[in-house]
């Protein structure tokens, strides 16, 4: 029997007629909320202090000093639910060979002129790019950001080094709210999409047009699987 | 139920969310609501000035005391500031590190606010009355004199010395505290004198 | 310019007692942190300065004493680790520091106590006040005092990062950054700095920038009469000048005097950050957002259609084996 | 001073030795500042350490603790040898033309009349040749070997700048320099002050060391001129007022003597203070001296002081010692002889020498007495306090009285300064709890010990019974009943002698000069050297006036300056001797032809004539003292004396140890590290911090925080060689204590090359103790040794010898 190569052990096929398929577990979809509420704290917070025309937006932690206070704590909630969801999804979230025509059929992406592009496994490589653009960018910010935690690390870092880091620190976040708004995008352009993260399941016909190898590995392990 | 929002629902909601939010936390406020610049209030303003001397080294340079409340008026008068006098040809309003911190130095933790007494071997002050405290060295000092006091010498010259009681005067006490203290301390026959000229 | 404070001079006067009122308005601000486009202010007051003459400076530390009985602060009691600074740095309690270096003169040989007074330069281009996120936390009057308004202060750190010289300390106890005011409340009414009062051998002296040029440039005079040929005037253009300036025996080589900057000047670190990330990073990310919005309403959406949930459903049954092949 | 602090900016160049100015004195060292900057003057500092002053002077000389004679006896010799004398000033106000009795002589390091059992001179052989005349005798043209300049020639002979590097450990070169410096202010157009404090008195010949200065001061001529003179800094705010006024063992205000045993009665007594003059024609101003003592008299026991009763003299205590000083007392304390002990706002047990011995002799009292604004050690010392204060508390079985007084801020009176200025302050703050003035105090224990007498009689009542005390609230006198009652007045009729007719002063009405003070009874006055300065114009101690004509620095009318509000002391020697200013650009007075007039009070009856009458009217000579005759214990020319203990022997006689007429208590003879002892091999000095005030400051938060620690320091060699680190814990110990401090390693003292011999300084700052703000530590009194200057009994505080070591963390006692 085959062991599989594009779908999570937990992924499997609910019912066949109409055609449902299980893609997020109830854990990882709370995870993910937790990390997605803190992304937009964080954006509201930090933009506030990035930008003074922004600076209103402190009003909703309830003033500058709160927002002081709150972002970077919030910050290391962000780090510690992605690095959760990093543990479950990074396999899956490696380059495959398939990856490569998918680039450079990108052209046909955006059309969304699917039946041209090769089957793929769990993920594309346009999700692939958000998740280790995520990663990234995170590891980066929360370095750069505790670097500039005035309350608690104010002496251990030497002012030039602060200097850099808060530069550092400005420019991760932009990138990260371009790939947030890029993810988020995604995530409403291609329809049936959303209630992967809402529901757990996607359709069938979802499956079969974004993702056909995971599906058929699922519609694999089920027909080869103890009979129900 | 369909859970695929319509685009526009979508937007709907996500924009009522943001602007319920923020308009419910009132952030909008905040910005305009920065204090205006200011500087400190002048802390000086109404209060009564002194003119003194700085206490401690001899080039006596002039202060002038700030206080809340005229002791020439008979009111409670609290310190709030010292500062150099400016008038004073000496000083012309400078200070030392000492004299400017003068006014801790009169509102000092340590400073004494009570008679204490320490009897023989205890190891703590009690509280004591100012008139048990004077009566005691009253006594002590009438009976210390009668018992020692030297009339004449061995060669029969009067010599009226007081030996076996000794008086420390300071270095800092008014001239007319320190005449005081002379006229008491001469009557009574006392040779063990000395102030802190020399340490 | 008839509005103008009187000219305070160091000692010149005893602090008055009467009510006065201020003479640094909200209307007398030239800079105002996080705040763009500042009303230009309806008069100018006259450019004052702090001038401290190291050369004159015996190291006493009055200016210590005096910044706290003005400033009613609380410096703590720390241990001695075998120098004469104390407090050992600068704290949101201490906002100015002798610092004390012990330097052979290596043409002489020499010993020479270095002995600097550490505090805010009041520069003219406030480094502070550039990197300050809180619109309205420091503020530069047009007579040169570079202010924190506390109240307005979130205790970021960001001007930390911002001060060329190391200045502005963040108070662990109410998280807001301190450092010396120039005695705004006391030149508001016509009084100099309660350092540049105390000062004994008047090593500090106030006045208008003018006058204290002038008798920097006297004491530089002096100070080569004395042998001191590369004696100097301390008034770094890197930060467009200051209004707490030096007269140095060694004005050639700042950096003896306990790490003072040679060429101090905004870190460009920190001016990439205010300047072109903050504008152009605003930038990107709002036309991606709105680009996203429209893209999202006027373009085709990525849909699913029938035929395919039926090839789903075929392909479930055969077990994932079509056409394309078998498993 | 003999000037003011305002007149040092007259000056062309500023000598700072035995003292540290900018240190303990900023706000007075700011004048040196206005003379650096406004006559280009220059500044010399020559200290063990490179201290504060140093930072700021235009040169730089290290100096021994100890040896300062020697390098002045160098100065004086190098201004000879160089002909850098102000000789018209030489010749004709001082005694350099005096002849001086041939059995005079000095060898060995002593003079003649040397008695060791004693430890005293015979000094007979130590005065002038007298004429039957009565007079001196002189030589003008100074040819006579006898005359007292040839004597100082050859006194100072040994004194070469070799001498002065090899004892004092100054390089030569460094010494020269300042010579070359110090010689320019020969010219009677340059003048030069010494400012100089502690550092010269604290040793057994600190009187000595100021001597030392004073006699280049007088061969240069820079006494009594503006920008000149000796310029002592006194380290209190009253320590002049309250020496002024006589509280000393031995001392009468103004300067007036507590009889000895020897002076039984009055006759006796006033025999030996004519001061008759021994120069013809001139005025000896201590002729008046009954005139003063008794208007002292009547001010003290009023109608009790009779002529019949001698003014009653007998009311005076008679001393059996020169004087009953501290370390006498605490000395008599050890051996069980003292039971009352009093301390007004004096902290012994830190500032007294050998505070093991203090401590041990506190413990012996039966009652000690502490008024004071603060808690004190003194008033704690029973208390244990680990081994910052380590005793055993049950065993003391002293009572202590700890009385809460009152501080300057909220009393009222007259402080005198440096300068000899009574200033006048007022209260501004409402005392603290229950504490009180010490005049209600003072005023409280005498009434109630008079009450005593008066219900139980007892031993000698009258000098206490009629004690004068006839103030508007005898339990308060006022400040201004007591300076009035200073000041003196007219208890009847006081008319001019020269003009009987003329009344200078009603009965009652107060004295304006101690000028119409009286021998006859006629008038009282506590201090007459205060005369003027409560006048029946009112308090002149208060007067504000601050203007200052052609900015002489002398400021008349700002409140008042003993003597007669004279702040140039000997002022009449800035003139030559035909009465014109030497130097007409710094002018005090000058001779008009009929009378003496300028900016300053003159220093001389203001029709005396000059050239006729000379400017030191103080001295029955008229002239100033090169050679000072018997006047101390120690010698008529300062003579190098090692301090008791010394890292080398004294080169001009090993056997004799330290001040050889100093005063050595017995019980302490043996605690004297010897010469050389490998024990002790460091010399240390103590000194004050510019960021404290003595023991008081450590109690202010503020300046706590300023200097918070007790340190001690060390060069960046010693460290090195005793393995210290910068900031590590030390230990310091001596033959008599030990301390624990924090170390400063530090450039500014360098190691030195004595007599061959590398020698190391360690200095030890005062300021901390185990009461106040500040972190616990101890005093360098822990250290030092009992002996004190043998004319003044100060104590020898700035050289003596210790060991240090790195130490762990503060052993827990």
């Amino acid at each position: 029997m085959v062991r599989p190569v594009y779908s999570e052990p937990g992924d499997r096929i609910e019912s066949t007629r109409p055609v449902t398929v299980s893609r997020y577990r109830g854990f990882i979809r709370a995870n993910h909320w937790v990390t997605a509420l803190s992304l937009i704290l964080l954006l509201l917070s930090g933009l506030a202090f990035f930008h003074p025309s922004l600076y209103f937006l402190t009003g909703l932690f309830g003033g500058g000093q709160t927002a002081r206070w709150l972002h970077p704590i919030i910050g290391v909630v962000l780090f510690v639910s992605f690095m959760v969801m990093f543990i479950q999804l990074w396999r899956l979230n490696l380059p495959t060979p398939d990856d490569k025509a998918w680039l450079n059929q990108i052209g046909d992406v955006v059309k969304g002129n699917e039946e041209n592009l090769p089957e793929l496994g769990k993920y594309n490589a346009g999700q692939k790019f958000i998740f280790w653009g995520m990663t990234l960018l995170i590891v980066v910010l929360i370095v750069s950001g505790i670097m500039i935690w005035e309350q608690f690390f104010g002496e251990l870092v030497s002012i030039p080094t602060r200097r850099w880091a808060v530069l550092t620190h400005a420019l991760a976040a932009v990138a990260i709210i371009l790939v947030f708004i890029l993810h988020v995008y995604a995530a409403f352009w291609t329809r049936g999409t959303l209630r992967a993260m809402t529901r757990g399941t996607v359709t069938g016909g979802w499956a079969y047009r974004h993702h056909r190898k995971w599906l058929r590995e699922l519609a694999g392990r089920r027909q080869n699987g103890p009979a129900e | 139920m369909n859970i695929d929002l319509s685009r526009r629902g979508f937007l709907r909601l996500a924009g009522a969310g943001v602007a319920a939010t923020s308009l419910g936390a009132m952030g909008f406020g905040e910005a305009e609501a920065a204090e205006q610049a200011h500087v400190r209030a002048f802390k000086l303003a109404t209060t009564t000035e002194t003119r003194n001397t700085c206490p401690y080294c001899s080039v006596a340079c002039g202060i002038i005391m700030y206080s809340k409340g005229d002791v020439k008026a008979g009111e409670t008068a609290e310190l709030i500031h010292i500062e150099g006098d400016a008038d004073h040809p000496t000083n012309r309003g400078t200070l030392c590190p000492k004299g400017a911190a003068l006014k801790d130095f009169v509102k000092a933790p340590t400073r004494l606010t009570k008679p204490r007494y320490r009897a023989a071997g205890a190891s703590e002050f009690q509280d004591i009355t100012w008139d048990e405290a004077l009566d005691k060295i009253a006594r002590a000092m009438k009976d210390d004199r009668d018992a020692n006091f030297i009339q004449t010498n061995e060669a029969g010259v009067p010599v009226n010395r007081w030996t076996t009681t000794g008086f420390l005067a300071a270095s800092a006490t008014t001239n007319e505290t320190a005449w005081l203290t002379y006229k008491t301390v001469r009557s009574m026959g006392i040779v063990g004198f000395d102030n802190q000229a020399r340490v | 310019m008839s509005e103008t404070a009187p000219q305070p001079k160091t000692a010149a006067s005893n602090p008055p007692v009467q009510p006065i009122a201020s003479n640094l308005l909200p209307s007398d601000v030239v800079r105002i942190s996080a705040t763009k486009d500042v009303p230009q202010p309806d008069r100018q007051l006259t450019k004052v300065a702090k001038l401290i003459d190291v050369s004159k400076c015996i190291g006493c530390k009055a200016c210590q004493s005096a910044c706290i009985e003005w400033n009613d602060t609380k410096p703590e009691v720390e241990t001695n680790v075998g120098v004469y600074e104390n407090p050992h740095d600068l704290t949101p309690n201490m906002f100015t520091l002798m610092r004390f270096t012990e330097w052979v003169n290596p043409e002489t040989d020499n010993l020479e106590w270095l002995i600097r007074k550490d505090g805010c330069m009041h520069c003219e281009d406030p480094g502070c006040l550039k990197a300050c996120p809180a619109p309205g936390a420091i503020v530069q009057y047009s007579n040169g005092i570079v202010d924190f308004i506390h109240e307005n202060c979130i205790g970021c750190g960001y001007c930390v990062t911002g001060c060329p010289f190391d200045i502005p300390r963040i108070s662990k106890v109410d998280h807001k950054s301190y450092k010396c005011t120039l005695c705004s409340d006391r030149v508001a009414v016509g009084q100099g700095p309660a350092c540049a009062k105390a000062c004994p051998t008047q090593a500090i002296v106030f006045g208008t920038k003018e006058d204290m040029i002038a008798h920097a440039n006297e004491r530089v005079e002096d100070l080569k009469s004395r042998g001191y040929e590369n004696a100097g005037i301390y008034d770094p253009a890197g930060v467009g000048g200051t209004h707490v300036f030096y007269v140095l025996h060694h004005a050639d080589k700042p950096s003896i005097y306990e790490k003072l900057p040679d060429d101090p000047r905004i870190s460009p670190v920190v001016e990439g950050w205010k300047g072109v990330t903050k504008t152009a990073g605003l930038a990107v990310m709002g036309v991606a957002a709105v680009g996203a919005a429209i893209h999202g309403i006027f373009a085709r959406a990525n849909k699913v259609d029938e035929h395919e949930e039926k090839e789903a459903e075929k392909l479930v049954s055969s077990g994932g084996s079509d056409d394309r092949g078998a498993v | 001073m003999t000037n003011s602090w305002t007149d040092i900016k007259n000056t062309d160049l500023v000598i700072v030795m035995g003292g540290n100015a900018a240190e303990a004195h900023p706000c007075g060292f700011k004048w040196v500042t206005e003379a650096k900057a406004h006559r280009g003057a220059k500044l010399i500092v020559v200290d063990p350490r490179y201290n504060r002053t140093a930072s700021v002077s235009d040169y730089y000389a290290p100096i021994r603790p100890g040896s300062d004679i020697v390098f002045l006896m160098g100065m004086i010799r190098w201004m000879i040898e160089n002909d850098k004398v102000q000789w018209e000033y030489v010749r004709n106000y001082t005694n350099a033309s005096f002849l001086v009795k041939d059995e005079f002589g000095w060898s060995d390091g002593l003079f003649t009349g040397y008695d060791e059992e004693k430890r005293d001179y015979d000094k007979s052989s130590w005065d002038y040749k007298m004429g039957e005349d009565g007079f001196v005798q002189t030589d003008p043209t100074l040819q006579d070997p006898r005359c007292v300049w040839n004597l100082l020639k050859a006194h100072v002979d040994a004194y070469t700048p070799e001498f002065v590097e090899r004892i004092c450990g100054t390089p030569k070169d460094k010494f020269l320099h300042i010579a070359e410096m110090i010689g320019e202010c020969s010219s009677p157009t340059k003048t030069m002050t010494s400012m100089y404090a502690l550092g010269w008195t604290q040793h057994s010949k600190g009187a000595q060391n100021i001597r030392g200065m004073a006699m280049l001061q007088l061969i240069l001529g820079n006494i009594g001129v503006r920008g000149g003179g000796m310029n002592a800094l006194r380290g209190h705010s009253n320590i002049q007022g309250l020496t002024d006024i006589g509280l000393m063992s031995n001392l009468i205000p103004g300067y007036l003597n507590i009889p000895t045993e020897k002076e039984a009665d009055w006759a006796t007594y006033m025999s030996t203070r004519g001061f008759k003059p021994i120069v013809p024609g001139q005025i000896s101003y201590w002729q008046n001296y009954s005139k003063f003592m008794v208007s002292f008299m009547k001010a003290m026991w009023g109608d009790a002081a009779t002529a019949e009763n001698d003014w009653a003299y007998h009311y005076l205590p008679k001393l059996d010692v020169p004087a009953y000083d501290g370390m006498r007392m605490f000395e008599l304390m050890n051996h069980g002889k003292v039971n009352l002990y009093f301390c007004q706002g004096f902290n012994p047990i830190l500032s007294f020498p050998n505070r093991g011995k203090m401590t041990e002799a506190f413990s012996k009292l039966k009652m000690l007495v502490v008024m004071d604004p603060l808690t004190t050690e003194t008033s704690h010392f029973w208390q244990n306090h680990g081994i910052h204060n380590d005793v055993d508390t049950a065993a003391i079985q002293t009572e202590v009285l700890e009385l809460p007084t009152t501080c300057f801020a909220e009393d009222e009176g007259a402080l005198v300064n440096s300068g000899r200025w009574l200033q006048w302050h007022w209260a501004g703050a409402t005392p603290p709890g229950e504490a009180k003035h010490d005049t209600w105090i003072m005023a409280q224990i005498f009434l109630r010990v008079k009450k005593l007498y008066q219900d139980e009689g007892g031993v000698f009542p009258d000098p206490i019974l009629n004690l004068t005390w006839d103030y508007a609230d005898p339990n308060e006198p006022m400040p201004d009943e007591l300076a009035r009652e200073m000041n003196g007045r007219a208890l009847a009729t006081v008319y001019d002698p020269k003009d009987p007719t003329k009344v200078l002063a009603e009965a009652g009405q107060q004295l304006s000069s101690f000028g119409h003070y009286r021998d006859d009874g006629s008038t009282m006055g506590g201090c007459w050297i205060y005369a003027g300065s409560w006048t029946k114009d009112g308090n002149m101690m208060a007067r504000r006036d601050n203007t200052d004509p052609d900015d002489t620095g002398m400021f008349q009318n700002w409140a008042f300056s003993w003597p007669a509000n004279r702040r140039i002391l000997y002022n009449a020697a800035s003139c030559d001797p035909q009465g014109k200013p030497w130097d007409p650009s710094r002018k005090i007075i000058e001779w008009t032809g009929e009378k003496w007039e300028g900016y300053d009070v003159p220093d001389m009856p203001v029709t005396a004539k000059p050239g006729e009458t000379l400017p030191f009217i103080m001295n029955p000579e008229g002239a100033s003292r090169l050679f000072s005759r018997g006047m101390m214990r120690d010698g008529p020319f300062p003579t190098h004396m090692e301090p008791f203990e010394a890292p080398i022997a004294n080169v001009f006689n090993p056997r004799m140890r330290g001040n050889p007429v100093a005063r050595v208590f017995e019980s302490t003879a043996d605690q004297f590290a010897a010469i050389g002892d490998p024990e002790f091999p460091f010399v240390a000095t103590s000194y004050r911090l510019t960021e404290h005030f003595h023991y008081w400051t450590k109690h202010n938060p503020v300046n706590a925080a300023l200097q918070p620690e007790f340190f001690v320091e060390i060069s960046e060699e010693l460290a090195a060689e005793r393995g210290i680190e910068r900031g590590g814990r030390v230990r310091v110990w001596s033959k008599r204590g030990e301390v624990w401090a924090k170390a400063v390693v530090t450039k500014r003292l360098r190691p030195m090359q004595i007599d061959g011999k590398t020698v190391h300084v360690i200095g030890i700052p005062l300021h901390w103790g185990f009461v106040g703000a500040a972190k616990k530590g101890f005093g360098p009194n822990s250290l030092t040794s009992q002996v004190g200057d043998a004319n003044v009994e100060t104590p020898e505080f700035k050289a003596f010898m210790v060991n240090i070591e790195p130490s762990a963390e503060e052993p827990v006692a």
